[in-house]
């Protein structure tokens, strides 16, 4: 029982990850019906806008501190931070140590800003082009973007700490009466899902509550037709990759304490969200979400260690069997829409 | 000839001569010179590049004609060299029972994974395929391991069996081999500062391209292909029309399984090693993109973009910034170093960034792949010798009639 | 007996019943009009024949056989061809080769792997196609891609497709929809002759009364889902319920 | 011989990971190989030449030729490192071949050596296998193993955590992951501990938190991580993010222990490290804080921290130390000719490459030397002061012999000079 | 036939929309090879011609979609050059289409299909009018467009035109598949529309109920004009009719 509620608390977290980065990629692929393979270089580029913020936050006024030597035999540098020196020593401290969530003050424009930029200059060429050309054209760019990143960062994950407050782990079990330690929860992951949370409702308001998701859905479906009702339908689709684009990269901001951050997380999150993606059905915000938070329970049971007894090597290919079931059961996965990319 | 007709004839020469020719035309440089290093004329290199031309040729005709885009089959090529390298583990270490086996098995396991996948088209199938190769990667990497070697990859072993050989008492593996015609052995022939390797493997693998591709131009010429193309243009007339697609795909699924063993058999022929890396989806998204790349739906398309990915994972990850220095030390030292410090990024360990910017060209100017690129080039030359025809002399009021397919 | 005969067959969408109790004949080797309103249940009615939709209630048999559970090819090799609202033709092939698909379809059935032959070499059935195709007008067109055909051209061409075949049903949803009026005069002069050549019996919906006064020999008129009556073309002319639902006041 | 040298020059293949997540390594590791042929070639300062017991190397390249090298990428994946290899061998004539970041590749690209008949000088590998089941003739390993680190781990987590603990273990679902599992649970019950459980994780799997979430809850006081590079990072931090180093259990501190350690790994979790043990073939700091042992130390971490502004990697001592003693090896065999490598090589003992003294065992061309053991700094003084120097297990205690049952199977073979 | 090729042409002050010289191609098939025609505000204007003759193209082109490409020529209407805008701008400065597969969008209803229209500016009727006009759609307003039949669903695509306030309405093929009796029912509406002051061109098959309705007509013969005058003109003059219409 506590195992279980255990596992769906791990699961809940990782869905929510799952849920956000296909949120993201639903808008692009499912609606705008462009296969972007550079959608996980979207995530990872926002996990970097985290650690360039904390980085621009450290930078520091060097001194040099003749009385000890380093490896060499240099004097060594004593560093201050700049906000620290402004700010004073603590609020300074305080202000580095939200580095991650305050990142998101970048994070949001500047990913919104990629998404434009993205859209314009390169997807827009490709919307009549086949499936095949937009896998390989955001597959190179997906690549570049990689690195780039790897040639500034390099390919080490680099830490990338939540708020100190946020340190440590809830324990759930003794809130509910159980013994200390049953099921314990760290904040941080508490933070992360309800963040997920507010962005999934925020998406998901904006589309229902204004003709916005009604009239990109319609521009997808038939772009001539909705430019002859006198809509200018370039200008959403471009809007609308600016949301998939900050939905990507404020998931991976927020995601850097959980996991360091590398150049190539991104392509580690791909297949997997277009796995959530399709499951949830082609078209299907709802669809998505919910894909993504089954997966992450599924995926964290499979990793239970009577089942794993049972059936070896069950936690690798949960997610995949899992796809495979629902696909073949349910003809356009979980909440699928006729027509979207079945040709 | 052979069942074609004549401009098909022609071009299956051309195919056989620049198979012939491959040791010559990868060494365009001579030795001594600073672009030796992007000759390409070693054996492995050129066996690379006719067994990833059977890949995506093979990949091709799934693609290429019923427009069905697998994710999956990378795991193909793995089952085929997995195949091949217990054959010669077990049997012998001559490659044609092997190869025999791997596409057998190949096709039996691609018939399996197609019936279970075709049951849904577009986006809903490739998931599918790319989820059940995921499986069977994930699977050989961990679980399987007693047969696969999991991660660190099926080799031969001095003590395997191979029941049809004499015991091996030497203390050295055999080589593989065609009926004691050893795969590695080359001649070497030194001409002008050139060498150029004639290697049995390259060769094996060449006569194995060319009959591959030989069948694939058949079937693009074939009802069979016309139906395919069908298939891909609109099913519900197909079924309208009285015909059943699925047994078309699913045989166009196996057709392309099957190639993808032979180039895995071939793979483990050449080297016998089996990887599981080779069932991973990026295995499978290369092969994707090499089709993509030189040309979807076109015959040799694939060859091209499967030639031209290798090339560029064998050569420019290999441009190390001494050899940068080598090429330009003949510039004022200011000059060398500027020019070295601009070529770095994309060379060596930054390959990839070379050939992710190339991916994005290729795509946006030659939405035809590779291959568009070349008639552009015939076309302008034409043009130019035509002495440049007056490009609104068409005046007549009619679409365009659409070339043959696949040219 | 008829060729085709359609018993009580019924068919809901959600609260619509878009077909009621539909009862219908058709006797082999004759011309069969069925008109209506818009809406009436004409493609439905066509849907259920060709297997691509089931009824709720009812039963279809072809020539004693039923065509009920079985599949859109199945139905089609048993002899029943279709020409649809809005043509589907295979856009990205030539003229040429959606007819030749066709002709292939009827000589070797619904599946074969005919993969080391080639299509330049299958000379009769070349023949068969371009001569379908010079007989619907389009012989100078063999070689263009079908979706950069006129509307037009692309209703004349799956005409050519499903003539090919050489059906013994065949089904025309408004065949000469979108016409310009010398090719639907073509058109009912080539069906003519198909009907009097040979052994054929046809199923027409047409909105367009000239074509179904120059055609049919018999015809139903459908309104909301159940037919409203059944008779030769010259009682419908006159009937007030027909002129009423459907034929309305003006005429050419 | 396979690519004999025409008196010109002698080529190297450096076959390092360049893509991927193990790039940052392989980049290390070629600034050692480029160090290495600046030294052998008469280049810089001389960096260990002049510590290296053995003194036929001056400079001068090798056997008269100058050392030229090509650089290839493994991209971490056993057939693309053949393949890199393979167009060594094959376009660039080289004699020997060395790299590589993984048992996995180290495996593969050693067996193709032994085939083709050229040296193969093993980068970072860390599995019982490389020189367990899967040795070859033609391949060398400076690095130590699975085995070697858990040797020398027990006697100090005895020292440290006591000798009555529960282990839960989380390990890499691959062949260096078993090896380590089975090498550390093996040590550690040997001194009294009880494994209660151990999970296999998949390789690809970037959050741990399902697999650590129960650790807690299953009466271990210890976790130990089978994991390397970025498995490990990531479950290093999932584990102390789940509060495991702040908890008490069964009355004692819950502790984690992470058998292979890197500077990069180090790097990558900052601050998760702290207090957390584990084992290391070499530390830039061995010489100052050990002493003059491990003589060679500093010459090399002068040497390259002068041309690139910060100190060694483990990585990059072990391709500096295989690159010279390839070299030694071949000038006092007098050839360039694989067995005569071997022969040269086997049985080798020699000191000054910084890990003080050493052997190049025959029977199986494992190297045996002592093993560092580690700790996370609490408050590293700067970026690259990231461990401290617990212990270092002299090579009695690690050593094996040639058949012990976690190396069996498979055979060294002949040497194959090939053509 | 020089039977008054631009005969209106220089009749009379500006025409309210007016359209000179148009030259389009698909790709590098040259298809609209100079079409010119003026229209009155208020007037019906026929345009028509074989199978392949043009008149969907020259619709297409002067809608401002991609395809077929306008590469020289130019579109007045009401003062406003329509040559150098997008659909969507030509749309809000009045033009409106019906194309002739009626393009209803999929993955959406009736209803949802009328309110696309009811986005950008300026909006024409209102939703309650135009299910008084097709009370069927009214009837249908839920279900998904693309499943209505093919005569309703050519009432939605004009019922979308008018849901925009628009001063010129493009019809291609109104008539195709409907039912004498809806023929009449539009026949009937497009009369009120042209009382409203809307100028109309409709590309119909149905020659003669087209000719009848309009008051000029314009005829195409392989992307050339090849008629430009009344359409009674047209109705009269049997030669033209057997030559260009076969009728
Ligand atoms: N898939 C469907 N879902 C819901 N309603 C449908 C569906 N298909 C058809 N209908 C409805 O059923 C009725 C009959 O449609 P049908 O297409 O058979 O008419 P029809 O007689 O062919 O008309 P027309 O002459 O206009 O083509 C229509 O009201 C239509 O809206
Ligand atoms: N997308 C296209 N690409 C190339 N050619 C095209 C395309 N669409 C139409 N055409 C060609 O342009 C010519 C004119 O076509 P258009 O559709 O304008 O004719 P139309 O007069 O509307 O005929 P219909 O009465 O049959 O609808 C035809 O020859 C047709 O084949
Ligand atoms: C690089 C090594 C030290 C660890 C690595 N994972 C291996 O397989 O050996
Ligand atoms: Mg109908
Ligand atoms: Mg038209």
């Amino acid at each position: 029982m506590d195992t279980l509620l255990l596992q769906i608390l791990n699961g809940l977290d990782k869905g929510s990850a799952y849920a956000l980065i296909a949120l993201g990629l639903t808008l692009i692929f499912g609606t705008l019906g462009v296969v972007n393979f550079a959608h996980g270089a979207l995530f990872m580029l926002g996990s970097f806008c985290a650690v360039t913020f904390s980085r621009l936050l450290s930078l520091s006024s060097v001194k040099l501190d003749e009385t000890k030597l380093d490896f060499l035999g240099n004097p060594t540098e004593i560093k201050t931070p700049y906000v620290e020196a402004w700010f004073g020593p603590e609020t300074g401290a305080a202000i580095i140590d939200w580095a991650v969530p305050l990142s998101l003050l970048l994070a949001i424009p500047f990913m919104i800003l990629v998404g434009f930029v993205m859209e314009r200059g390169l997807i827009k060429h490709f919307y009549k082009r086949p499936h095949a050309d937009q896998i390989l054209v955001t597959f190179g760019l997906a690549i570049v973007l990689q690195e780039i990143i790897k040639a500034i960062f390099g390919a080490n994950p680099i830490p990338t700490p939540a708020p100190d407050i946020f340190k440590g782990s809830f324990d759930f079990g003794l809130a509910l009466g159980m013994d200390a330690n049953k099921i314990i929860y760290p904040y941080w992951r508490m933070v992360y899902f309800s963040f997920s949370l507010v962005v999934i409702g925020a998406v998901f308001s904006f589309l229902q509550f204004t003709t916005f998701g009604m009239v990109v859905r319609a521009g997808m479906a038939d772009r001539e037709t909705v430019g002859l009702l006198g809509i200018d339908i370039d200008k959403r689709f471009t809007f609308m990759f600016g949301i998939a684009a900050a939905v990507a990269g404020v998931a991976g901001a927020m995601y850097t304490p959980i996991n360091s951050p590398n150049y190539h997380m991104g392509m580690d999150f791909l297949v997997l969200s277009f796995v959530v993606v399709v499951v949830g059905g082609m078209g299907s915000l709802p669809g998505a979400v919910l894909a993504g938070f089954m997966l992450g329970i599924l995926e964290s049971f499979a990793s239970m260690n009577w089942i794993k007894d049972i059936i070896p090597g069950i936690d690798q290919i949960i997610i995949y069997l899992v796809a495979i079931i629902i696909l073949l059961t349910r003809p356009r996965g979980l909440m699928g829409r006729k027509g979207v990319m079945e040709e | 000839m052979l069942g074609l007709n004549k401009k098909d004839t022609k071009f299956l020469l051309i195919v056989i001569a620049l198979t012939m020719l491959t040791p010559f035309l990868t060494q365009p440089f001579a030795e001594n010179s600073g672009l030796a290093q992007f000759n390409a004329g070693y054996p492995d290199l050129m066996q690379r590049f006719a067994i990833y031309g059977i890949f995506a040729i093979g990949f091709n005709i799934l693609f290429g004609l019923t427009g069905y885009l697998s994710f999956g089959h990378a795991a193909f090529l793995g089952v085929g060299s997995y195949s091949a390298v217990w054959m010669m583990k077990l049997l012998t270490v001559n490659v044609i029972p092997g190869i025999i086996l791997a596409i057998v098995v190949s096709g039996l396991f691609a018939l399996v994974i197609g019936y279970v996948s075709l049951r849904r088209s577009g986006i809903y199938f490739s998931i599918l395929t790319l989820a059940l190769a995921q499986m069977s990667f994930n699977l050989a990497y961990s679980v399987l391991t007693p047969i696969t070697n999991g991660e660190t990859g099926l080799q031969l072993a001095l003590d395997d069996p191979r029941i049809l050989m004499a015991k091996n008492t030497s203390g050295s593996l055999p080589t593989t081999n065609l009926f004691g015609l050893s795969m590695n052995s080359s001649a070497k022939w030194e001409v002008l500062g050139h060498v150029f390797t004639f290697n049995v493997g390259y060769y094996f693998c060449g006569v194995i391209a060319v009959i591959a591709f030989y069948i694939s131009l058949r079937i693009f010429r074939s009802p069979f292909g016309l139906m395919l193309r069908a298939v891909k243009t609109n099913q519900t007339r197909m079924s309208y029309t009285g015909l059943n697609a699925r047994p078309y795909t699913l045989a166009a699924f196996v057709i392309s399984g099957m190639y993808a063993g032979l180039a895995g058999g071939l793979l483990a022929s050449m080297d016998p090693l089996a990887g599981a890396e080779r069932m991973q989806w990026t295995a499978s998204g290369e092969v994707v993109i090499m089709t993509i790349l030189g040309g979807a739906g076109t015959l040799m398309g694939p060859v091209l973009g499967a030639g031209f990915i290798k090339y560029f994972e064998n050569i420019f990850s290999k441009i190390n910034d001494t050899v940068l220095h080598g090429w330009f030390n003949f510039l004022p030292d200011g000059l060398e170093n500027l020019l070295v410090t601009l070529i770095h990024p994309f060379v060596g360990k930054g390959w990839h960034l070379t050939l992710g910017a190339l991916f994005m060209l290729v795509v946006i100017f030659l939405p035809g792949g590779l291959m568009e690129g070349g008639q552009r080039i015939t076309k302008w030359i034409k043009n130019k010798r035509s002495g440049g025809g007056d490009p609104n002399s068409n005046k007549t009021h009619a679409p365009k009639p659409t070339p043959h397919v696949a040219e | 007996m008829g060729i085709l005969e359609v018993k009580n067959v019924g068919k809901r969408f959600g609260g619509l019943q878009a077909l009621g109790d539909v009862n219908l004949s058709i006797a082999e080797n004759t011309v069969h009009a069925i008109i209506g309103p818009n809406g009436a249940g004409k493609s439905t009615l066509l849907n259920v024949l060709v297997g691509k939709l089931i009824p709720d209630t009812g039963s279809v048999m072809f020539d004693g056989q039923s065509v009920l559970g079985r599949k859109p090819h199945e139905i089609n090799q048993m002899g029943i061809s279709r020409v649809f609202q809005t043509p589907e033709i295979f856009a990205d092939l030539t003229v040429l080769e959606n007819v030749l698909i066709p002709c292939f379809a009827k000589r070797d059935g619904s599946y074969r792997l005919h993969a080391l032959e080639t299509v330049e070499n299958e000379v009769d059935i070349n023949e068969q196609a371009e001569k379908m195709l010079l007989d619907v007008n389009m012989q100078d067109k063999l070689h263009m891609t079908a979706s950069s055909l006129s509307r037009g051209d692309k209703r004349r061409l799956e005409m050519a497709m499903c003539l090919v075949q050489e059906p013994r049903l065949l089904l025309l949803d408004e065949p000469t929809a979108g016409m310009a009026r010398a090719d639907t005069n073509n058109t009912i002069d080539l069906l003519k002759e198909i009907k009097d050549s040979r052994d054929i019996t046809m199923a027409i919906i047409e909105h367009d009364m000239h074509v179904v006064f120059s055609l049919a020999e018999r015809i139903t008129v459908l309104a909301q889902g159940t037919p409203l009556v059944e008779d030769t073309p010259e009682n419908i002319k006159g009937h007030p319920k027909v002129k009423e639902a459907y034929l309305g006041e003006t005429q050419e | 011989y396979t690519n004999a040298p025409d008196g010109s020059g002698v080529t190297l293949g450096f076959n390092v990971p360049q893509t991927g997540a193990y790039a940052d390594e392989g980049a290390d590791e070629l600034r050692a190989y480029h160090l290495a042929v600046e030294h052998l070639n008469g280049g810089g300062d001389g960096g260990m030449l002049s510590t290296f017991s053995s003194k036929t190397l001056d400079g001068t390249g090798i056997l008269g030729n100058k050392v030229n090298f090509v650089t290839g990428d493994t991209q971490t994946k056993s057939d693309a490192a053949r393949a890199s290899a393979k167009s060594m061998i094959e376009k660039d004539g080289a004699v020997m071949i060395t790299g590589g970041s993984s048992s996995g590749v180290a495996v593969a690209v050693q067996g193709l050596c032994q085939e083709a008949g050229v040296i193969f000088m093993a980068g970072l590998t860390h599995s019982n296998d490389t020189t367990g089941k899967d040795k070859k003739a033609n391949g060398f390993r400076h690095f130590f193993n699975a085995y070697m680190s858990a040797a020398a781990l027990a006697p100090v987590l005895a020292k440290l955590y006591g000798t009555d603990r529960n282990v839960y273990s989380l390990t890499a679902d691959y062949t260096w992951g078993w090896t380590q599992q089975e090498s550390i649970q093996a040590a550690t019950e040997a001194m009294g501990w009880t494994t209660i459980n151990d999970v296999r994780t998949p390789l690809a799997a970037t959050d741990f938190s399902s697999y650590i979430a129960p650790v807690l809850n299953s009466g271990a006081d210890v976790l130990v991580l089978n994991h390397y590079g970025g498995n490990m990072v990531n479950s290093l931090t999932n584990a102390v993010q789940f509060g495991l180093r702040d908890k008490m259990v069964n009355g004692k501190n819950f502790e984690i222990v992470v058998p292979l350690y890197s500077e990069l790994m180090a790097k990558g979790a900052g601050a998760n490290i702290a207090g957390i043990v584990g084992s290391q073939n070499w530390d830039w700091k061995l010489e100052n804080q050990m002493g003059a042992r491990y003589t060679g130390t500093n010459a090399f971490v002068q040497s390259f921290g002068a041309k690139y502004g910060f100190p060694p990697s483990q990585a990059a001592q072990t391709c500096y130390a295989q690159t010279l003693l390839y070299a030694d090896a071949a000038q006092r065999a007098g050839t360039f000719n694989p067995c005569g490598i071997v022969e040269a090589l086997e049985g080798f003992e020699f000191d000054g490459l910084g890990n003080g003294p050493t052997l190049y065992r025959a029977a199986d061309h494992q190297c045996f030397k002592d093993v560092v053991v580690v700790r996370g700094k609490e408050n590293p003084e700067n970026e690259f002061d990231l461990v401290e120097i617990v212990e270092v297990t002299p090579t009695e205690q690690v050593t094996y012999a040639p058949d012990n049952p976690m190396f069996a199977g498979g055979a060294l073979g002949q040497c194959n000079p090939g053509a | 036939m020089a039977l008054a090729k631009n005969a209106n042409h220089a009749a009379t002050a500006p025409a309210f929309f007016s359209v000179w010289d148009l030259h389009a191609y698909y790709g590098e098939s040259y298809i609209v090879q100079g079409v010119s025609f003026n229209v009155h505000e208020g007037e019906i204007l026929a345009l028509l011609g074989r199978n392949g003759a043009g008149k969907t193209s020259t619709l297409r082109a002067l809608a401002r979609l991609d395809d077929p490409m306008l590469t020289h020529g130019e579109i007045w209407l009401d003062h406003q050059n329509l040559h150098k805008m997008k659909a969507h701008e030509a749309s809000r400065a009045g033009l409106a289409l019906v194309p002739e597969d009626r393009r209803i969008i999929q993955g959406l209803t009736v209803e949802e299909n009328l309110q696309l229209a009811q986005i950008a500016e300026p909006i024409g009727w209102s939703l309650e009018r135009l299910y008084e006009l097709f009370p069927r759609l009214g009837e249908r307003r839920k279900q998904e467009g693309v499943t209505l039949s093919g005569g309703e669903q050519q009432m939605l695509a004009i019922a979308r035109a008018l849901a925009r306030d628009i001063k010129v309405l493009l019809l291609d093929e109104p008539y195709e598949g409907l039912a004498p009796v809806i023929v009449d029912e539009i026949e009937k509406t497009l009369n009120i529309i042209k009382a409203q002051g809307i100028t109309t061109v409709i590309v119909e098959q149905n020659a003669i109920r087209a000719l009848k309705l309009a008051d000029r007509a314009v005829i195409l013969d392989t992307g050339t004009v090849v008629f430009d005058g009344l359409a009674d003109e047209v109705l009269n003059n049997e030669k033209l009719r057997a030559e260009y219409l076969a009728i």
